[in-house]
C-alpha cells in the first residue's frame, strides 16, 4: 500500500521579506567601520541591527544560535584584524569557536554562510558597506529560516 | 579473535590482580546478578568478579566520575572502559571532574560489530588490555549520516526538522552525557532556551546542547541511545568532529595531554589551510 | 491493548484519536516514530494541534465531543466505497446488519457538520485507514473523558472489527495507560463490579469460586467508583481509605469534592507526600515509593513485572503490602501472606490468565497476560484467531453531546489535560526541582487572536470561569488551540482546574467529562 | 520598574530629519520601565550631561541616551556622565544618526522602525546591566628591573633620574649584558664598556638604586602594583616587593654550530668570536669574509634578526681600520639597514670599499680550506658568476634568539612567548606592554635590538613603571589597554561553576586560576577572577558551558534580550 501523504501543518514558507540580518560588532573595529559607514551617509539595507560589544571574544555562540532562533536569517559577527585585537587574541578565540558553529549550522542544515565572521580594522570603515550589501544579497537569495526552526516567540509577538 | 569467555576471563584474571595488588580499591564493571540481569557493579573483592561480564555495552564513564566524586581519599577505581568510556574520562580529566590518579583504566575491545552498531572509527581505547582491536567504521560511510549531512542545505534543514521536532525535552541526551556535568545546565532555562514549550525550540536547545560538546564529544552515542524519540543526536556531533579533526587535526578523548585548539594556540598555529575572512575579502569571489 | 507497544513500530497506518502520546506516553510516541520512519503514514485527531499532531502526518482538529461523528462518517464512506472486511466480518463478527442500518444513518455530510472536518478529509482518512495493511488505532482520555466515552470506545472497536484491523501483530487498539500500574489494578480488580481477571461479581460460578477461596460470603452486587463514593460521602459512605489518590485536585468539580471529603466521618489517606487531599485526613499513614516495595507493576501491554525493593521505606512507613495485610487482618479477614509471592500464588489460582506468571518466571522477564500455565510464553497480542468471547460483536454506539456546551454566559470550550513536565496532580512532578522549575506557574492555552480580543500578552492573567468556579491562570498564546477554546493543564493546586470540570458522568464507566465544558474568559487582574 | 530616563537628541534636526520622533516618544511613553523622556536639540553642546546625571533618580536609576555614533559625541556623553556619577551599567547609548538616520534616508519609515527596535534594545539592555565590583588597589613603590643589559640599565636609570626607587636584578656577576661582549656598538662606533662603568657608578652612588648581582629567582607573585618576587643573590636568600616588573633579560646569539664548517676549519668564526679577539687586540687579516643570515631567515628561524646587518659592517670597517690593505667582503641574501642613520652607515661601508655580493638561499657559500679556511666560492645571485674568493677569515653572522631563560621567566610572571620564545607584547600599539598588567618588556627579550634601541625601550619601559607606581592607588577598573574607562571585569558564580577549566584555558590575560575547593576534601574545581588583570574581553563567558561567568555590565540577560529584542 503507498500512501500519497504529506505533513498537512508544515508551516509555510515564510512569505517574501526582507532578510533580518543581526550585526555582532566589536567596538574597536566592527563598531568604527559602521560608523564610518554611516559618516558617508551612504544609502545601506535597513534590515539589520548592530549589537555593539567589547569584543567579538564575548560574543558566545550560544546567542548567535539565540539569534537564528529569534528569527534572525543571518548573523555578522565583525571584529579587528588577527593580531589586532585590543584584547590579545581574542578575537582568534572567538573566530576558532565559531568556525566549529558554522560546522555545526552547516550539519543541521541551516548552512554555514549564514553566519559571517569577518575581521576588519577602524580604517577599512568604508569596506562595511560592501560587507552588509554583499552578506544581505547572499541571505536574501535564500529561502527563510523555516519559521519552526524559530522560536515561538518571534512568532507570536 | 578471541571469544567472549576468553575475554572476560582475561578481565577477571587481570582484574583480580589490581585488587590483590592493592593497585585499586574497587573495580567498576558489569556484573550478571540474580535473574540473569545485567548491570553495573562495583566489585571490591576478587571473589566477587566471577560475575564480571564484559557485554552488552554500557557506558560506564558518568557513573565512575560519581563514585570517585564522593570516595574517600586515597580511593582508587579501576574502572572497566570502552574504547568510548576511555575518551570520555579522559575528557572528564581535562575539565577536572575526574581525579587521574585515583583512576585505573582497563581498556577492553569493542567487537566489529558493536562497532557497526555505535557508527564508531575508534572501537578500541588507546590502552588496550582485553581484547583485539576490531576496525573501525566510518560514520560517513553511513547512509543515515549522509542523508542528514550531505547535499543541499534545504532538503536538510526540513529532514533535521522532521526528527527534532519530536524531543519532548526529557533531557535524557543531557543526562546521560558522560561529559555534561553543569549544574545548572543552560538548557533548563532562560534566557537560553524557553521552558514550557514542546517541541521545545528546535534550535536553541538542540545547537546549543551540541555546540557544548563541540570538542568535547566522544561519539559515545550514550544521548542517541536514551532518546526516547530516537532523534539521530550524533550525527549533529559527527559534522562538528569532522571540522575538529580535518581543520584542527584534533580529536576529543585520546589524549590527556592534548589540548583543544578551541582554547589553546591562537597566534602560534594559524589555522591550516583556513583562509581567515577579513572585510575587503569577505564574500568576494 | 490488544497489542504489544514494539508492535506499534510495524504499523503501516497509525490512528491516533483523543491522545497526546508525545508528551504524556514518549516511548510508545518512539515506536510511532519508528512505524512513520518505515513509511507507516500517522493520523491524529484532536481539538488541538498537540505534538503528536505536530509530528504527524495529518491532524484532523475536530470540534470538541464530537468523535463519534468523524468515526461514523469514517465508516460510511468504508462502507460505501466496499473498504470493509467482508471475510474477517463473516468470519468472525456478529450483529452486522444492525451495525450496518447505525452506520446508512449516517451521512459523511453530517458528520463533516457535526465535527468540523472537510467531507474530503474524512474520506482521505477513512481510505487510509481501511486500506494499510494493517492499521493501528492508538486512543487515550480524550476518548474516555466523555459522557459518551464509552461510547467513543465502542466505535473505535466497530472500526477496527470493520476494517478487520485486529488479531494480527501490528494492528489492534492500543488504549494508553497513565499510571505504571493502573492496568494491574484493574487486572486485580479493583473495579466495582469484578474480581481479579475481569470476572463479573454479578456470576455466581465465580463468585461462588472466591468465596470458597476467601472463606466467606460476598456480595453479589457491584460496589461504586470514585465519584459515586465521594458523592456519597456522609450517607451512605461514612469512611475512605484513600491509597495515594488525590481527589482533592483530580475529581471534576473540586470545591464540591472538598466539601464531600469534610463530610466522611474518618478519612485515611495513605501516600508518600502530603498530598492536598491528606490535609483534609482524619489519618494520614506514610506509603512507601517504588523503590520501597516488592511486587509486580503490570504496564499497558498487560506485562507483569517485578519490582525489587532496593531500600527500606524510611521512618515508620510501611510498604502496600504490609498495610494491607495489617489492615486485612484487623478486620479479621485473615491476610496470612508472608510476601507479595504468596499474593502472586493465590493470584495463579483464582484468575485462570495469570496462572502461569509466577515470580520464578518474572525474576527473568516480564510477562504478557493471557498466561493461563507455566508453560505458556504469554501473549503478545489478543484476539488472534478468535475473539475471547468467540466472536466479535457490533454494538451500535450512541452519540451523545458534550453536557455543557458553549453559550451566551459561558462562551468557552474548556478542555483539560496534562503536559510534558507535569505527571497527573503533581505530587511527584511538582516536588522535582528541574521539572517544576520547567513549568512552575498555572496556565491556560489561549489562540492569538483570542488573546489580542482579550488584550492579554503572554503570561498575563486571565481569569477563567465556569458556574461552578473561577481559576487566574497565565495565559499562554499558542495556535495550537483553536479560537474559543482554552486548554489547561490539571496538575498546579495554585489554581485547580477541576474547579471548573463539569463532574457529568459516562453512564456506564462513571468516568467524568474532563473534557469539555463551558468557561467565560476574560483578562485577569495580575 | 519605571527608572529609565530617555533622552532623545535630534542633533539639529539631523536625526528627526528622517526618523518620526513622535512615534519614538509614544512608544516610549508606554513602556512600563520609562519613567520620562524627553527630546533635546543637541545633547553634546547644551552641556547636558551633568544635568542628565542629576536627574536621573538616585539609586537605581538609569539613563538611555539616542544620539549619534560614539565615535562622534556619543562617548563623550557617556564619559561626561560616567563624571557626573553615572557608571556603566546605568547607562546606554544607542546611535540614530550614523547608525539609522544618515543610512536610511532614503526609507524614513523603515528608519523609524529601526529607531524603535535599537531603542527596545536598549531599554531591555538597561534593564539587564549590572555592575562588576571594583577594587582599590595600593600600590608599592619599587619598580623591579630584571636583567642589567643596556636595556636594564638604561630603565634603571632612567627610573632613578625620575625618583623611583629600583630594584635590578641580573644573573652574571657584573651589568652590562651582551654589551659587555662586543667591542664597540654601532653606529656611534663608541665603546660600550664606557656605559657599563657609568652604569656600575651611578648604582653604586645613587641610593635609589639597588643592583643585585649573580641572581636566581625563585617565584613570582602577585599583579600590578604588588609583585613579590623571591631570590637569591650570591647565594642569600631574598625578597623584593615592587609596584611594577620590567624584563629585560635580554636574548642571546645563535651558535653557528653545523653551519659552514664551523668548529671544523681554523678561521671560521661568529660574529661575537670576533668582537671578543678586537677587545684583546688587533685583528690584522687579509681577506675577511662576512656571510649573513646564518640560521636565520630558514625554516627553523623565519624572522630577520635586524642586528647582524650592522653589526658585520661596522666590524667590517673596522677590519679596514686595522689594516688598510684589508679586502672586505660581506655575502648577504639581503641588506638591512633601516633607517637614515644606518643607510649612510651602509653607503660610508660601500664607500670605504667594502664588497657586498648577493647570494641566494637555495646555493649558499662553500668554505674551502684544509686545516684553516682558504677561499670562499660563492655564486653572485645578481650576476650568475661564481666567484672564488681568498679569504683568512670568515664571520659567521647569525641572529639572536630567545634567552636560556626566556621560558622560565615567561612562566613565573604569567607573559606569553611567541613561536621564537621572545616574549610578547600586548598588541602592537603597546609595544612595550605585556598581558600582565605592570610587566613590561624591553630590549632583545621582546625581539632582537641593537643596543641603542634596547636602551630607548629601557627607558619606555621605565615611563610605563614610573607611571604606575607613581600613584598610591589605583581601582581595578582602571587597568584598561585602550584609552576611556574599562568596560568592567567578569564574574563567577562559584556556586555553578563546574570547575571546567574553560575559561582559565582560554583567558588572554591569565586572569582566571582554578582552585581546589575549600572543605569536604572532594575533587572538584572552582573559577576565580583576578580583577585586576581581567580585561573585560569576555572570551571567558563565551566558554562557560553554563553561564557562570557572566560580563555583569553586558550580561547574559542583557544580550539575549538585546537578540529577542532586535526585530520586534
Amino acid at each position: 500500500m503507498a500512501v500519497e501523504v504529506s505533513n498537512n501543518h508544515k508551516q509555510q514558507k515564510a512569505t517574501e521579506r526582507t532578510p533580518r540580518i543581526l550585526v555582532f560588532a566589536c567596538k574597536w573595529c566592527g563598531l568604527i567601520g559602521a560608523d564610518g559607514a554611516g559618516r558617508k551617509r551612504e544609502p545601506l539595507p535597513p534590515n539589520f541591527r548592530v549589537i555593539p560589544v567589547e569584543c567579538v571574544g564575548s560574543v558566545e555562540p550560544d546567542a548567535v544560535i539565540r539569534a537564528f532562533a529569534d528569527g534572525m536569517d543571518g548573523v555578522i559577527v565583525m571584529g579587528c584584524h588577527l593580531g589586532g585585537c585590543r584584547f590579545n587574541d581574542a578575537n582568534h578565540a572567538a573566530f576558532k569557536r565559531l568556525e566549529l558553529l558554522r560546522a555545526l549550522l552547516e550539519g543541521v542544515g541551516i548552512g554555514r554562510d549564514r553566519l559571517l565572521v569577518t575581521f576588519g580594522t577602524a580604517h577599512e570603515g568604508h569596506q562595511f558597506t560592501d560587507v552588509l550589501r554583499n552578506f544581505t544579497n547572499l541571505i536574501a537569495k535564500k529561502e527563510s529560516l523555516d519559521t519552526s526552526w524559530t522560536s515561538s516567540r518571534a512568532r507570536m509577538i | 579473535m578471541k571469544t567472549q569467555q576468553a575475554m572476560i576471563d582475561q578481565a577477571k584474571s587481570l582484574l583480580k590482580k589490581l585488587l590483590e595488588d592493592g593497585e585499586a580499591t574497587a573495580v567498576f564493571g558489569l556484573a550478571r546478578g540474580m535473574g540473569g540481569v545485567t548491570a553495573p557493579r562495583i566489585f571490591t573483592m576478587p571473589d566477587e568478579l566471577d560475575s564480571l561480564v564484559l557485554e552488552p555495552k554500557w557506558p560506564l564513564a558518568k557513573p565512575a566520575m560519581e563514585i570517585l566524586r564522593t570516595a574517600p581519599g586515597g580511593y582508587r577505581l579501576a574502572v572497566v572502559c570502552r574504547g568510548c568510556d576511555e575518551r570520555a574520562l579522559v575528557e572528564l580529566i581535562k575539565r577536572n571532574q575526574v581525579d587521574a590518579d585515583a583512576l585505573v583504566m582497563v581498556g577492553v575491545a569493542c567487537s566489529g560489530e558493536q562497532a557497526s552498531i555505535c557508527l564508531c572509527d575508534r572501537p578500541y581505547p588507546s590502552k588496550l588490555d582485553i581484547g583485539e582491536a576490531a576496525h573501525g567504521v566510518d560514520p560517513f560511510d553511513d547512509p543515515g549520516v549522509k542523508y542528514l549531512l550531505e547535499g543541499d542545505t534545504h532538503t536538510r534543514m526540513g529532514r533535521w526538522e522532521r526528527v527534532l521536532k519530536r524531543c519532548v525535552k526529557c533531557y535524557g541526551c543531557r543526562n546521560s552525557c558522560p561529559i555534561c556535568v553543569c549544574d545548572p545546565c543552560k538548557l533548563e532555562g532562560e534566557p537560553w532556551v524557553r521552558r514550557g514549550i514542546i517541541p521545545t525550540e528546535i534550535l536553541s536547545f538542540h545547537l546549543i546542547r551540541a555546540f557544548h560538546l563541540a570538542d568535547t564529544c566522544v561519539a559515545c552515542g550514550a544521548c542517541q541511545e536514551a532518546c526516547p524519540a530516537g532523534i539521530p543526536l550524533v550525527t549533529l556531533q559527527h559534522a562538528m568532529r569532522r571540522a575538529l579533526r580535518e581543520g584542527f587535526e584534533y580529536e576529543a578523548g585520546l589524549d590527556v595531554n592534548e589540548k583543544t585548539p578551541v582554547l589553546f594556540d591562537f597566534i602560534q598555529a594559524p589555522e591550516k589551510d583556513r583562509p581567515i575572512p577579513d572585510w575587503i575579502n569577505t564574500l568576494r569571489d | 491493548m490488544t497489542n504489544s507497544i514494539t508492535d506499534l513500530a510495524g504499523s503501516k497506518c497509525i490512528f491516533i484519536i483523543g491522545s497526546n502520546a508525545a508528551e504524556s506516553h514518549p516511548i510508545i510516541m518512539g515506536e510511532i516514530y519508528k512505524a512513520m520512519d518505515a513509511g507507516g503514514v500517522v493520523i491524529v485527531v484532536d481539538p488541538r494541534r498537540t505534538a503528536v499532531a505536530e509530528n504527524a502526518h495529518i491532524h484532523l482538529a475536530i470540534e470538541p465531543g464530537t468523535d463519534i461523528p468523524l468515526l461514523a462518517g469514517m465508516m460510511r464512506h468504508i462502507m460505501d466505497e466496499g473498504l470493509y472486511n467482508a471475510e474477517f466480518i463473516e468470519e468472525r463478527v456478529e450483529g452486522f446488519e444492525e451495525f450496518r442500518k447505525f452506520v446508512e444513518g449516517w451521512t459523511v455530510e453530517e458528520a463533516s457538520r457535526q465535527c468540523g472536518i472537510e467531507p474530503s478529509m474524512i474520506r482521505r482518512v477513512a481510505e487510509i485507514y481501511a486500506k494499510a495493511d494493517e492499521s493501528a488505532v492508538v486512543y487515550c482520555m480524550g476518548i474516555t473523558q466523555h459522557v459518551c466515552g464509552s461510547d467513543n470506545v465502542i466505535a473505535l472497536c466497530d472500526l477496527t472489527m470493520l476494517c478487520g484491523h485486529v488479531g494480527t501483530e501490528h494492528s489492534g487498539l492500543y488504549p494508553l495507560r497513565g499510571q505504571n500500574n493502573v492496568q494491574g489494578a484493574c487486572d486485580m480488580g479493583a473495579l466495582p463490579n469484578v474480581y481479579p481477571a475481569y470476572q463479573p461479581v454479578a456470576d455466581p460460578d465465580i463468585r461462588a469460586k472466591f468465596e470458597e477461596a476467601w472463606g466467606r460470603p460476598l456480595s453479589d452486587k457491584p460496589g461504586l467508583t470514585v465519584v459515586e463514593m465521594v458523592r456519597s460521602a456522609g450517607s451512605k459512605i461514612r469512611g475512605l481509605f484513600i491509597m495515594a489518590e488525590n481527589p482533592a485536585l483530580s475529581e471534576p468539580d473540586v470545591n464540591h469534592v472538598v466539601e464531600s471529603l469534610r463530610k466522611f466521618d474518618f478519612l485515611v489517606v495513605q501516600d508518600i507526600f502530603m498530598s492536598e487531599t491528606a490535609r483534609f485526613a482524619d489519618l494520614v499513614l506514610p506509603g512507601s515509593s517504588f523503590a520501597e516495595k516488592d511486587g509486580t507493576f503490570t504496564n499497558t501491554e498487560r506485562r507483569f513485572q517485578l519490582v525489587r525493593k532496593a531500600v527500606d521505606p524510611p521512618g515508620s512507613a510501611k510498604d502496600d503490602f504490609s498495610i494491607l495485610c495489617l489492615l486485612g487482618n484487623a478486620l479479621g479477614l485473615n491476610f496470612n501472606y508472608e510476601s507479595p509471592a504468596d499474593v502472586m500464588s493465590e493470584i495463579n489460582r483464582l484468575a485462570p490468565p495469570y496462572g502461569g506468571i509466577t515470580y520464578d518466571r518474572l525474576e527473568r522477564q516480564g510477562l504478557q497476560w493471557p498466561c493461563p500455565n507455566e508453560e505458556h510464553p504469554g501473549t503478545r497480542f489478543l484476539h488472534q484467531g478468535r475473539f475471547t468471547r468467540g466472536k466479535g460483536l457490533f454494538v451500535v454506539p450512541n452519540h451523545v453531546a458534550p453536557k455543557e456546551l458553549p453559550d451566551e454566559d459561558y462562551p468557552w470550550y474548556l478542555s483539560t489535560g496534562r503536559m510534558f513536565a507535569h505527571y497527573h496532580t503533581g505530587t511527584l512532578t511538582r516536588r522535582a526541582k528541574q521539572l517544576d522549575r520547567e513549568v512552575s506557574r498555572p496556565y491556560g492555552e489561549i489562540n492569538s487572536e483570542d488573546a489580542a480580543k482579550l488584550g492579554v500578552g503572554e503570561g498575563g492573567a486571565i481569569r477563567v470561569t465556569s458556574r461552578r468556579g473561577s481559576i487566574v491562570v497565565d495565559a499562554k498564546i499558542t495556535d495550537r488551540v483553536r479560537k474559543g477554546s482554552i486548554f489547561i493543564p490539571f496538575h498546579f493546586a495554585e489554581a485547580r482546574a477541576n474547579i471548573l470540570t463539569n463532574p457529568a458522568l459516562d453512564p456506564r464507566s462513571k468516568t467524568p467529562e474532563y473534557k469539555v465544558c463551558a468557561v467565560r474568559v476574560e483578562k485577569g487582574e495580575s | 520598574m519605571k527608572n529609565i530616563t530617555v533622552f532623545l537628541c535630534t542633533c539639529f534636526d539631523e536625526i528627526n530629519r528622517v526618523v518620526d520622533y513622535e512615534r519614538l516618544c509614544s512608544h516610549l511613553s508606554d513602556d512600563p520601565r520609562v519613567a520620562a523622556v524627553t527630546v533635546s536639540r543637541g545633547l553634546c553642546v547644551s552641556g547636558g550631561a551633568g544635568e542628565i546625571g542629576a536627574s536621573v533618580k538616585s539609586g537605581d536609576g538609569r539613563v538611555l541616551i539616542a544620539a549619534c555614533s560614539p565615535l562622534a559625541r556619543g562617548d563623550q556623553v557617556m564619559r561626561d556622565l560616567e563624571r557626573a556619577g553615572v557608571p556603566a551599567f546605568r547607562r546606554h547609548l544607542v546611535d540614530l544618526r550614523e547608525g539609522c538616520a544618515w543610512i536610511h534616508g532614503n526609507n524614513p519609515a523603515a528608519a523609524t522602525e529601526k529607531a524603535l527596535d535599537l531603542l527596545n534594545m536598549g531599554l531591555t539592555a538597561l534593564e539587564y546591566k549590572e555592575p562588576s565590583a571594583d577594587v582599590t588597589l595600593k600600590i608599592a613603590d619599587e619598580v623591579l628591573v630584571i636583567g642589567a643589559g643596556p636595556a636594564g640599565m638604561a630603565a634603571a636609570t632612567a627610573l632613578a633620574r625620575c625618583g623611583v626607587d629600583v630594584r635590578v636584578l641580573e644573573r652574571g656577576a657584573q651589568p652590562g649584558g651582551m654589551l659587555g661582549l662586543v667591542s664597540r656598538s654601532y653606529p656611534d662606533n663608541t665603546d660600550p664598556s664606557e656605559k657599563i662603568a657609568a652604569f656600575r657608578d651611578l648604582a653604586a652612588s645613587d641610593p635609589r638604586i639597588t643592583f643585585h648581582s649573580k641572581v636566581k629567582i625563585i617565584s613570582a607573585r602577585g599583579y600590578a602594583g604588588n609583585f613579590t618576587v623571591r631570590f637569591t643573590a650570591e647565594g642569600e636568600e631574598l625578597q623584593a616587593h615592587a609596584g611594577a616588573v620590567i624584563i629585560a633579560t635580554g636574548g642571546r646569539v645563535f651558535p653557528p654550530k653545523g653551519y659552514y664548517r664551523y668548529g671544523e676549519v681554523r678561521e671560521v668564526v661568529s660574529q661575537i668570536e670576533l668582537e671578543a679577539r678586537f677587545r684583546k687586540g688587533p685583528v690584522k687579516k687579509e681577506n675577511a669574509v662576512f656571510i649573513q643570515c646564518v640560521g636565520a631567515r630558514c625554516e627553523e628561524r623565519p624572522y630577520c634578526s635586524t642586528i647582524c646587518c650592522p653589526a658585520s659592517i661596522k666590524n667590517a670597517m673596522r677590519i679596514m681600520d686595522e689594516n688598510e690593505n684589508a679586502r672586505v667582503w660581506i655575502l648577504h641574501r639581503d641588506i638591512m639597514m633601516p633607517g637614515t642613520t644606518l643607510e649612510a652607515y651602509y653607503k660610508k661601508a660601500m664607500e670605504r670599499g667594502v664588497r657586498f655580493i648577493r647570494y641566494a638561499e637555495s646555493d649558499p657559500p662553500r668554505i674551502l680550506g684544509d686545516e684553516a679556511v682558504e677561499t670562499v666560492e660563492v655564486r653572485d645571485d645578481i650576476t650568475g658568476d661564481r666567484r672564488t674568493i681568498p679569504a683568512d677569515l670568515v664571520v659567521l653572522s647569525t641572529p639572536l634568539i630567545a634567552g636560556t631563560d626566556a621560558e622560565a621567566i615567561g612562566d613565573l610572571f604569567g607573559i606569553q612567548r611567541d613561536s621564537y620564545g621572545f616574549f610578547r607584547e600586548i598588541y602592537p600599539l603597546h609595544p612595550v606592554e605585556t598581558r600582565i598588567d605592570g610587566v613590561y618588556i624591553c630590549g632583545s627579550a621582546r625581539w632582537p635590538v641593537s643596543s641603542e634601541q634596547a636602551m630607548v625601550q629601557g627607558e619606555a619601559a621605565a615611563m610605563k613603571a614610573a607611571a604606575l607606581v607613581g600613584r598610591q592607588t589605583i581601582r581595578a577598573s582602571e587597568f584598561s589597554r585602550v584609552p576611556g574607562a574599562k568596560f568592567g571585569h567578569a564574574r563567577v558564580n562559584e556556586d555553578t561553576c563546574s570547575g571546567c577549566g574553560n575559561c582559565a584555558a582560554v583567558c588572554s590575560f591569565d586572569a582566571i586560576r582554578l582552585q581546589r575547593r575549600s572543605g569536604e576534601g572532594e575533587f572538584r574545581m572552582v573559577s576565580r577572577v583576578i580583577k585586576v588583570r581581567c580585561k573585560a574581553c569576555g572570551n571567558c563567558l563565551s566558554v562557560c558551558p553554563n553561564g557562570s561567568m557572566q560580563m555583569p555590565e553586558m550580561n547574559t540577560k542583557a544580550l539575549y534580550g538585546m537578540v529577542g529584542k532586535a526585530f520586534s
